[in-house]
């Protein structure tokens, strides 16, 4: 089963939807808790790649899966082609563990056409999981394309009152990147058989191999970088998503902020980076540039917002500028850092969403003004909603911490100095608009009748909030569980892209011994 | 003494009145008579071709055209009628129902 | 040896997760307040055992690692303690005050909604500032630095419903950040100057040591200790972030009188003892912190003359505290610094909750009476509670003397060194010793006028309720009695060799401290008359201050209502605090609100996505333009055709 | 006359090589007749017969795999390339039988000629792919167009089906005028109307190559041919035509006939005016271009389906001209499957129109699917799949199409031409949504009780879904068909 792990994986979600297709619609509570178990099933088949130590010793692809899929000679040869290394593993835990989340969280909020919606999360997650793991450039554009569709229907389906534009904008916008993307994918794959280079359908590790012509590079990467830019997405790419972010469903934006949005950071990592090195060094301060500015300008904007869900989309834009800005430092830290922030922005802003969906789903409206006290009616709600807060403004302790501080570390360690120091006053937008939001909503006396009778989280709610909170200490205070798994693919990465990870020869302990004695607590588990 | 040329000239001339007659008539009987010059004038460069390179080929198209012209003429009366049952017009600026 | 150190934050976090999860189940207010104080105090006795271990213990530095943190490339970060006699002192500055602050909790918060939640989070407040005195690297530190920060944000609005409490709360929040921004930044550089040099640390033992790969004096360590120093702002209320704290007093007193007072707000000065080889290496900084250390205890001492409300003039008189710690850290004189943190902690925490019980008492009484417009915090409605409160009184009064620096009492040793070194280190100016006596003689004026107002003259309290203030109960006089004591004897540990005594505190901190200021040549010089002449001059000031307020508050009351009178404009501009908080507004608030209204509504809707929607549009205008080419006419169709063929093939032919 | 002569031309007949479309012409002639007797209203087993008719010649068709047949002295060549399109070609024509039977009778003409017309059609198709002179395509392209101007203006009633049927006949004829012209102007300098004997010659003669006469008829011969493949600027006609035409008439010229038309198309261009190839390529950029922009843009401003699906056949065309200005195998063989999966999606597109239209079909506009989603669940499904298919969306046949010929782009060097390609496809999924949009993001104003379903139309759909699905998830199989159909 170890063999085709993967492809299970991937591919039960599918399974899952083809089934539910045969269920009587009207049976709700059939439809939601069959594809809650179809959910938790995936991420029960996912979790020995969470437990298997193998990443935290070898940087490169495990879980391989290969069979040639179509094979034209002479014209073009795609395989199926899937693996996992330490970059993608915790992106597809993030997503086989959000699932069985959002779909809980539809409980009470998705009533009618349930069956589409569930068929549709669940064909959403075959896409994601399939685009995380694909090795095969063709494969995985299929993948990413794939994802496309079931959101588009989420949104335009169940969305707001402004669905159908957000729903069409999101779909059109984010496919004229990859369109672009497409076409410099086939160029790379005849570049490469031209070339005569040793390759293996669209295999990306072959590709990583090619030495492409600066020329091509700068035009490659740019598409590349625009496809993934826009899905990350990145200043000035990035109207479609509050507009995404507002109207979808809660389900719809838990998913869209935690998975969809690492798919464009993903790429960058995972493709416009290794392939095109070159062209990298070009494009970085320009990137950089949009981050910082990303940074700053959606933290500005999303502090005067007065919808709850555009704000905390927005603050999406000024926390995917911190993930983007650490993988752009070509470090260690910063890379890692930026890896881990994607994670902790799924962990966080996925919270967000869900907590925002608890009041919309009380109240049916985010406008912040309609809200204020809650904290009187809702003590619970207030602890989980502050304490996720936290985590998004990066309070130490919290993930948000850990990823950003490692981001910005490494970014200031490279050539992105200055830009590390304007980032860095992210941190203090941060907190202002997601106080002052908070204290808006939740603090001060209630002023608006409609609150007077509003009713705490239920079971189901604080059920589906404690893994979230879970995962937002335990990375806030032992992020070394992930890292130790990243490390060395990330190690291999920057090697590959010609960047010797610049490590010292491990921290030497201390020069003079005498000055102090290092000790070691009984309980430790020692340390480095 | 005339040559080949001289029929080709003759042949595109006709061509080009078939041409500008479909462009400017109204009627759509004319411009259906337009065509069979048109065709007709291919027909006369095929046999002058014909003769010119010394082949059968071209003369044997031009039995092909001619019946085809003959079978076009068949279907086009006949969607001409049936549009005029229904418009009582066969001008061709009456078919413009269908538009943008 | 140590390795129960992790056990001193350890108590207090327990304390505060049971309570946070059960304190709503439990309810009994006994048993959720006598709780956390245990758990501070097992944490105490805890801290004390390593204290009395170190005093026993030759070598004075001790790191324990509980585990490794953050391990990504060259960064190792591990969760690892740092006990050195510097640490030792907070610990037991922060478990003991802590502990009587507790106590003194549960009298003074009975009866309040959500009793729970206050425990919880003082206790968990006690953790983060005990993470932060213990950290054994600069990001343990950060942890506890930003940990208190939150405590502090949630405990000053925990009167949420109140709306000025939650603004108060976020301020607080948000001017810290600022402060953790460059605190971040300083990080930063930091680890890659000593990086590029070789050593990956942010460890305080390896700093210390690898310091001098950096070039004294140089841009990248200015660099680095402003960035410190522009964190300890924020975080211990200097110019120019120490707006926040003033409004902080929105929190429940006991908070005022721990996280505002005694602990947090000293955070800033651990901090720059706890990096003072880095400080000492750059001049220009060690002038800037003493500099604002200076006019900030200048400064807000002004402020304090104009404020009624008890509690802020508390506040004021604390920022120019700090103000004066800050100038010991600048001219070099570190143990005088720490030795000021400590007694200020002690006379602080006495007078904050000397404050604390009078309003309480005050509260009671109105309560009593049903009048709920009087504000209990208001100095103007108070006189004459000596003789209610006489407890409090007393130990208000102790401690008084100590801030104002009268002799014999610990505010006195403290204030003296580092008016002492301000004048005489090798790293301080005559200039930065006047700007710390006048404020000395002034902080003398308003804290006496802050007594006399409360506790002498007559009675301004509503007549209804003014029989019916109690003496607080038990809980809360115990700390104020404790405190009291240590404000007169805390002095006592380092009386300065000239009058007699051996200094041990500054002995004590020696091995942190001496190597800094001998190899930077720090040191305080100047012949024992200048010395005492000194000590005479600024106790004369102190009491030249004393005897104004109680020619104005006690002899002619109504001097101050003819003084400000007179002086209407400057009057009022004191009394609203320099309207630095309206400058701010004017400068930062507003302009960010305008700038992100606009870069929303202006910019990133009509600009940004109207690029977006505007390519959109003219895609489809250009389509239903096209449309009419279609025009159905079957003229057109063949004309396009024709044209299409004569193109094509001329193109061919002639081209 | 000799009697080795005629020998020699009674060997050269050789049946096989025309045996498929001679199958379809003796069965369209046999339900002509069938027609005439049978009772008016009675046409369901006429519609079958044509079916089985159909299926016949598919069996026929595909025996010839891999034996290619030449006959009548090199005028017909029945190799593996016309196979595949005859196979087009055979599979438009069975999928407009099936749909067409309810329609017809919905809309008042159930008559047997429909069926034996669009046997007709298709043999004349056949003719066409496999036609490798001149006179043969010529013959095969104006079977093909007669009977489809009949069909186009087959509700004689109907002025829109008249008015169709009409421009269609004038401007065929008309374009039929030029092609004949060009043909003419080859064979003066060639001396022949053989597409290889016009290659040998050029290849003979190199000067041919740059005679006026050869290259202005090369040009002409090969406008007839952009006009019947709907190219800007011949493409007017089309959004007309296929407006009016009765529905599955519409979908099968947009698939079957269009197909055939690409056959001859690139078999002339690619071998009889192989040393054209680069004039020929820079206008068919331009005209790729032109074709794919016009189509798209004006999409975008459509209400009606069927209009709006028109527009979107000619900018389908134009990606499928960006194969053959790629000019190399992976280009053709790309439009090869690209005809076979437009046919899939675009027949089985307008399979669900037919089936949701109402008499007249005046509902089929983008509001009038409002909310169909709801009420008709499975066609609602069925149509966004063709319609994401005509997108160009993965996983499904649309894409591996586009991929297949925009990778042909790629390979030749036209990369912005592949740009431009993917762009236009960007700007198509505003108009595909749309219909989507209606469908479900709005609520139902009626509830579509007169769509019901009937066996043949879901044969059709069930067929075009299998092959939208199969030939996006593993197109392998059938691409490597093409592969091997490469000339």
């Amino acid at each position: 089963m170890a063999d085709s792990l993967l492809s299970l994986m991937t591919f039960f979600p599918l399974l899952g939807m083809l089934f539910v297709l045969f269920i009587p619609k009207d049976n709700d509570g059939l439809l939601k808790g069959f594809t809650l178990v179809v959910t938790l099933i995936t991420f029960v088949i996912s979790l020995p790649l969470a437990f298997n130590d193998v990443f935290a010793t070898s940087g490169g692809m495990h879980y391989r899966e290969f069979a040639e899929w179509i094979n034209i000679g002479g014209f073009f040869q795609m395989n199926y082609n899937l693996g996992v290394d330490g970059i993608s593993l915790w992106l597809v835990m993030l997503t086989t563990f959000i699932m069985p989340i959002a779909v809980l969280s539809t409980w009470k909020a998705v009533e009618k056409n349930t069956k589409g919606f569930m068929a549709l999360l669940l064909l959403l997650e075959t896409g994601m999981l399939g685009a995380f793991v694909s090795l095969d450039l063709f494969l995985f554009y299929i993948f990413w394309e794939l994802m496309l569709i079931p959101m588009y229907f989420l949104i335009g389906i169940w969305g707001g009152k402004n669905r159908i534009y957000a729903a069409v904008k999101f779909f059109i916008y984010t496919a004229v990147g990859s369109l672009l993307m497409l076409v410099a994918i086939i160029f790379v794959y005849y570049y490469a058989v031209q070339s005569g280079a040793d390759i293996n359908g669209f295999g990306i590790q072959e590709f990583y191999k090619l030495d492409l012509p600066y020329n091509a590079q700068y035009w490659l990467f740019l598409a590349f970088g625009f496809s993934f830019a826009i899905k990350v997405p990145m200043f000035p790419l990035h109207t479609w998503l509050p507009d995404a972010h507002t109207e979808a469903p809660t389900a719809g934006s838990v998913i869209l902020a935690a998975v969809l949005l690492k798919m464009g950071t993903y790429g960058y990592v995972r493709f416009a980076m290794p392939l095109f090195p070159d062209a990298l060094q070009t494009f970085i301060p320009l990137l950089a540039t949009l981050c910082v500015i990303g940074i700053i300008y959606g933290s500005l904007v999303a502090m005067m917002q007065e919808d709850v869900k555009k704000l905390v989309a927005y603050s999406s834009v000024a926390h995917l500028g911190f993930v983007m800005l650490g993988v752009f430092a070509m470090n260690m830290q910063g890379m890692a850092g930026g890896m881990l922030q994607m994670i902790n922005h799924g962990v966080s802003t996925g919270a967000l969403f869900l907590i925002v969906g608890f009041i919309y789903e009380r109240r049916h409206t985010r406008l912040i003004t309609e809200f204020g006290g809650l904290a009187h009616k809702m003590p619970v709600f207030a602890t989980i909603f502050m304490i996720v807060t936290l985590s998004s403004i990066g309070l130490p302790g919290t993930n948000g911490f850990v990823g950003e501080f490692l981001a910005l570390m490494g970014a200031f360690e490279s050539g992105l100095r200055w830009y590390a120091v304007i980032a860095t006053s992210g941190v203090i937008f941060a907190a202002v608009y997601m106080l002052w939001m908070y204290q808006r909503v939740m603090l001060g006396t209630v002023t608006n009748p409609a609150n007077e009778n509003l009713k705490d989280l239920n079971a189901r709610e604080i059920v589906l909030m404690l893994p979230l909170l879970l995962f937002v200490f335990w990375i806030g205070v032992y992020p070394n569980t992930f890292f130790r798994k990243m490390n060395p693919a990330l190690e291999q990465m920057l090697t590959q892209m010609g960047h010797k990870p610049a490590i010292v020869e491990v921290h030497n302990p201390v020069a003079a011994p005498a000055a102090h004695a290092t000790e070691h607590a009984p309980a430790g588990h020692g340390h480095n | 003494m005339i040559s080949v040329h001289h029929y080709l000239l003759l042949s595109a001339i006709l061509f080009s009145i078939g041409t500008l007659g479909v462009l400017t008539r109204k009627n759509a009987i004319v411009i259906f008579m337009c065509i069979e010059v048109m065709l007709n004038s291919v027909n006369l460069t095929f046999i002058a071709l014909s003769k010119h390179v010394g082949n059968m080929d071209g003369q044997i198209f031009v039995f092909f055209v001619m019946t085809v012209a003959a079978a076009e003429a068949a279907v086009g009366l006949a969607l001409m009628i049936a549009f005029f049952k229904n418009k009582e017009s066969i001008e061709v600026d009456d078919f413009n129902m269908l538009k943008w | 040896m140590y390795s129960n150190l992790w056990l001193i934050p350890f108590f207090p976090l327990v304390g505060s997760i049971i309570n946070g999860l059960f304190g709503k189940k439990i309810k009994n207010e006994k048993i959720i307040g006598g709780l956390a104080t245990l758990m501070m105090f097992l944490s105490f006795l805890v801290a004390t055992q390593n204290f009395l271990r170190l005093m026993g213990d030759n070598v004075k530095t001790h790191q324990v690692v509980i585990a490794s943190w953050i391990s990504v490339g060259n960064l190792q970060i591990d969760w690892g303690f740092l006990l050195d006699p510097l640490s030792a002192v907070m610990i037991m500055v922060v478990t003991g005050v802590g502990t009587l602050i507790h106590l003194y909790s549960i009298g003074y918060m009975h009866g309040e909604y959500s009793f729970y939640r206050f425990f919880c989070y003082l206790n968990l407040f006690a953790f983060a500032m005990l993470m932060l005195v213990l950290g054994g690297n600069a990001l343990v530190m950060f942890i506890g630095w930003e940990g208190v920060g939150l405590c502090s944000y949630l405990l000053i609005g925990y009167y949420f419903e109140k709306k000025s409490a939650s603004d108060a709360g976020k301020k607080a929040f948000v001017v810290n950040r600022i402060g953790d921004f460059g605190f971040l930044c300083g990080l930063f550089t930091l680890f890659w100057a000593l990086g590029s040099k070789g050593v990956w640390t942010i460890n305080f033992v390896e700093i210390a040591e690898n310091a001098h790969l950096l070039e004294t004096g140089g841009v990248v360590v200015t660099a680095v200790t402003l960035c410190f120093f522009l964190g300890a702002t924020g975080k211990s209320a200097q110019i120019p972030l120490y707006t926040w704290l003033p409004d902080a007093m929105e929190g429940p007193t006991p908070v005022s009188a721990l996280i505002h007072a005694a602990t947090m707000v000293t955070a800033g000065v651990y901090m720059i003892g706890r990096m003072n080889v880095l400080f000492a290496m750059s001049p220009t900084t060690m002038m800037t912190v003493a500099t604002v250390g200076g006019l900030t205890a200048f400064f807000a001492a002004t402020i304090g003359f104009a404020q009624n409300d008890i509690k802020r003039v508390l506040a004021y008189s604390t920022v120019s505290q700090l103000g004066y710690m800050f100038l010991a850290m600048g001219v070099g004189a570190f143990s005088a610094g720490i030795f000021h943190l400590m007694t200020h902690a002690f006379f602080k925490a006495c007078l904050f909750l000397g404050s604390g019980s009078v309003i309480h008492g005050l509260h009671h009484a109105y309560h009593h009476a049903h009048n709920h417009h009087d504000d209990p915090q208001d100095m103007r409605n108070m006189g004459g509670l000596r003789k209610k409160m006489p407890i409090t009184f007393i130990t208000f009064f102790v401690s008084t003397l100590a801030i104002c620096g009268v002799p014999l009492f610990s505010g006195f040793f403290s204030k003296d060194e580092i008016l002492w070194w301000a004048f005489g280190s090798t790293r301080g100016h005559w200039f930065l010793w006047a700007m710390g006596a006048v404020a000395a003689g002034m902080t003398a004026f308003y804290m006496f006028r802050l007594v006399f107002m409360t506790f002498f003259g007559e009675q301004k309290t509503d007549p209804k309720a003014k029989d019916h203030i109690p003496e607080s109960p038990l809980t809360i006089t115990i700390p104020l009695m404790v405190l009291g004591l240590l404000a007169v004897i805390g002095g006592y540990i380092g009386v300065p060799k000239i009058l007699g005594g051996s200094n041990r505190f500054e002995h004590w901190l020696a091995p942190v401290f001496e190597h800094t200021q001998h190899h930077f040549e720090i040191h305080a010089h100047g012949s024992h008359a200048t010395e005492y002449m000194m000590m005479g001059i600024s106790v004369g000031i102190a009491a030249f201050g004393i005897l104004l307020a109680w020619t104005m508050y006690v002899k002619n009351p109504d001097m101050p209502a003819k003084f400000t009178a007179k002086f209407p404009a400057l009057y009022k501009a004191v009394f609203n605090k320099w309207y630095i908080d309206e400058l701010y507004d004017f400068l930062f608030v507003n302009p960010c609100k305008k700038i992100g209204t606009f870069l929303w509504r202006g910019f990133d809707v009509k600009v940004v996505d109207g690029v977006v929607n505007g390519v959109a549009w003219v895609v489809k205008g250009v389509g239903s333009g096209l449309k009419y080419t279609q025009s159905g006419y079957l003229h057109n169709y063949a004309v396009a055709m024709v044209i299409g063929v004569v193109v094509i093939v001329g193109y061919y032919v002639f081209g | 006359m000799d009697a080795n002569l005629v020998q020699e031309a009674i060997q050269n007949v050789n049946f096989s090589a025309i045996m498929p479309s001679l199958v379809l012409s003796v069965f369209g002639m046999v339900l002509l007749l069938v027609s005439v007797f049978s009772q008016r209203g009675k046409t369901t087993p006429i519609a079958w017969l044509s079916f089985i008719a159909l299926v016949i010649t598919g069996i026929v068709t595909l025996s010839g795999w891999n034996n290619p047949q030449a006959g009548f002295a090199g005028s017909v060549l029945l190799d593996n390339f016309a196979t595949f399109f005859n196979m087009i070609c055979i599979i438009a024509a069975a999928l407009t039988i099936l749909m067409s039977d309810n329609y017809l009778k919905r809309e008042g003409y159930p008559v047997g000629e429909y069926y034996a017309l669009i046997l007709f059609t298709t043999a004349g198709a056949m003719w066409m792919a496999s036609g490798t002179d001149l006179m043969t395509i010529f013959l095969g392209l104006e079977v093909l167009s007669v009977s489809l101007y009949v069909l186009a203006g087959f509700f004689r009633d109907q002025t829109r089906s008249n008015e169709a049927g009409l421009k269609y006949f004038f401007l065929g004829a008309f374009s039929t005028g030029f092609l004949l012209y060009g043909v003419a102007l080859l064979y003066g300098v060639t001396g022949t109307t053989k597409i290889h004997g016009i290659a040998e010659y050029v290849a003979a003669n190199s000067a041919a190559s740059s005679n006026i006469m050869f290259i202005a008829g090369g040009m002409l011969l090969l406008t007839g041919f952009l006009f019947k493949v709907a190219a800007a600027p011949f493409h007017m006609w089309t959004p007309d035509v296929y407006q009016g035409a009765p529905t599955p008439i519409t979908a099968f010229m947009s698939a079957g006939p269009k197909a055939a038309a690409f056959a001859a198309f690139i078999r002339v261009t690619m071998v009889a005016l192989e040393s054209m190839q680069a004039d020929i390529t820079a206008v068919f950029w331009v005209l790729a271009v032109l074709t794919m922009t016009a189509g798209n843009f004006i999409a975008l401003s459509q209400k009606d389906i069927k209009r709006m699906l028109a527009y979107s056949s000619i900018s389908h065309a134009g990606y499928a001209l960006v194969g053959l200005v790629a000019w190399n195998e992976i280009g053709y063989t790309g439009i090869m499957f690209y005809m076979l999966v437009y046919t899939f999606m675009n027949m089985g597109a307008f399979a669900v129109l037919v089936l949701i239209g109402k008499k007249g079909e005046d509902n089929l506009t983008v509001d009038g699917v409002k909310g169909m989603g709801y009420k008709r669940p499975v066609l609602a499904i069925a149509l966004s799949i063709f319609l994401l298919s005509l997108m160009g969306m993965p996983p499904t046949a649309g894409f591996a199409g586009k991929f297949y010929i925009f990778a042909a782009a790629v390979k030749s060097g036209y990369i912005w031409l592949a740009v431009i390609g993917v762009l236009n496809s960007a700007v198509s999924l505003y108009y595909y949504l749309r219909v989507m949009v209606s469908m479900y993001f709005k609520d139902a104003e009626e509830d579509f009780s007169w769509a019901v379903m009937n066996t043949g139309t879901a044969i059709s759909i069930v067929i075009a879904i299998a092959g939208v699905l199969l030939l996006g998830v593993l197109p392998g199989p059938v691409m490597e068909m093409a592969k091997l159909a490469g000339f």
